[in-house]
């Protein structure tokens, strides 16, 4: 467990060299999110995408990104939003330990 | 050409590191393809320096340009335009490009210039 | 028409010059919605920035401009905050004592821009020499 | 037709990018540090003049450089009046800095 002053105001990590899978769990707790199988697939993927592109994705990527790592069915902005709701590419990010994505509106 | 010429055309002129205005570049045009509005890239003059591989930012502990780069198709620009000549003045005619890139001498880029509708230059 | 600007260049002679064709546009009668600054751009929206007396004060006469005219003048957010240009809730949200932007400025996303291009019928950049 | 607008002094690789891209039927304003290729006998601005035939220079840029007592032939001061007039009949710009 990282102490309160581990996240910035709006629960990112401050340095992302603390995340672990433990510290995902917590973060994902403080958004109401119960972590399964289906979660940690994104989340691996998004740490992926991460190390391959030096960016946190927005949300047409990420979908196509999973489209063609996981396939056609998992691809889909309305499974991602299932998984995390309201923001996936935001809030997926925030979880897996990515930076903030730079430029929401 | 073989694809139509982009609505927006942004001009990136300079290299990667140093100022950044390659990166203000590269972030507008991910932005503009975020909100459905994918534009041309046009990889001019010095702006070609973008495009060398291995770069290696972890020494300088900074945002990988070339990585950035290689998310474009993922954001569905697919209009890439790399300046021939200035290739040539940097000794980089071998250099791989990546697969959506287009050699454009100058009449290209000037049918570029008047094919779009808007221009930003970086 | 309707106008948008991009203003690249950090205070001095392209932002004057974009200045000055903002104020003859909406003198002209045009519709210019939104000033985007991005970059090194941002720095013209710098409220702590003191002019040297008897030069322009350039923060000053943009916020002329957006009072007078509606035009929107916005930071990009990304170039603003790495350059200490923050709105109260910037700063409350990057934990900084206090706001540093200038009056008649806002910081937004570059979505702003792009929704700003997609709007206009005449789009022009301001940059300064590298 | 394209409206140039060109910043940086003759000796740039900005020049030469707008040098190599203009035509005859657009327009070029000089401005910033571009109008030094506006001194009357400036080789720079011959070779521009040569490639297009609609150059001006903004007015407030070229006294405040000294240039505006000698500029050459062909070349049109404008104000921001102007800059805008010319924004109107040309729907594109670029910018050279």
């Amino acid at each position: 467990m990282l102490g309160p002053e581990a996240f910035d105001r709006e629960g990112f990590l401050r340095n992302l060299q603390d995340w672990s899978p433990s510290v995902a769990e917590q973060i994902a707790r403080a958004e109401g999110i119960e972590l399964g199988e289906g979660h940690w697939e994104i989340l691996h993927l998004l740490r992926d995408y991460y190390a391959q592109f030096d960016s946190s994705p927005a949300m047409r990527p990420l979908v196509k990104y999973c489209a063609a790592k996981l396939g056609a069915d998992k691809g889909k902005s309305l499974y991602l939003l299932s998984l995390f709701p309201g923001s996936p590419a935001k809030l997926g990010s925030k979880i897996a330990g990515l930076p903030k994505p730079e430029n929401c509106l | 050409m073989s694809t139509p010429t982009p609505r927006l055309l942004l001009v990136t002129r300079s290299a990667p590191y140093g100022a950044s205005l390659a990166r203000s570049a590269l972030d507008t045009a991910l932005a503009a393809a975020a909100f459905d509005r994918a534009p041309g890239l046009l990889f001019l003059g010095e702006g070609v320096l973008q495009l060398l591989p291995a770069q290696d930012a972890a020494a300088s502990q900074t945002r990988n340009h070339g990585k950035v780069l290689d998310s474009l198709p993922l954001y569905d620009v697919s209009q890439l335009y790399v300046d021939a000549t200035a290739l040539t003045h940097y000794g980089l005619q071998a250099m791989a490009l990546p697969a959506a890139a287009q050699l454009v001498d100058a009449a290209a880029i000037r049918a570029l210039l008047e094919g779009c509708e808007q221009i930003l230059s970086f | 028409m309707n106008y948008a600007l991009l203003v690249l260049a950090p205070p001095g002679s392209a932002s004057r010059a974009a200045l000055g064709f903002a104020r003859a546009a909406c003198a002209r009668g045009h519709h210019l919605q939104r000033v985007f600054f991005l970059d090194r751009g941002v720095e013209n929206g710098l409220g702590t920035a003191v002019a040297p007396q008897g030069e322009r004060d350039l923060p000053a006469q943009w916020a002329e401009l957006a009072s007078e005219q509606g035009v929107e003048l916005v930071l990009c957010v990304s170039s603003a905050i790495r350059r200490g240009l923050l709105d109260a809730t910037e700063a409350k949200r990057h934990e900084k004592a206090a706001p540093t932007i200038a009056p008649g400025f806002t910081i937004g996303g570059l979505g702003l821009l792009v929704e700003a291009s997609a709007d206009c019928e005449r789009l022009l950049t301001f940059g300064e020499g590298r | 037709m394209i409206l140039h607008t060109l910043s940086a002094a003759p000796d740039t690789p900005a020049f030469q990018h707008c040098l190599a891209q203009l035509q005859a039927a657009d327009a070029l304003l000089l401005m910033g540090n571009g109008v030094y290729a506006a001194l009357v006998g400036a080789p720079a601005g011959q070779a521009l003049g040569k490639a297009c035939a609609n150059l001006y220079v903004l007015d407030d840029d070229a006294r405040t450089a000294g240039v505006a007592a000698q500029l050459g032939a062909g070349v049109t001061p404008v104000d921001f009046d102007g800059f805008v007039a010319l924004s109107e009949r040309y729907q594109r710009q670029i910018a050279w800095y």
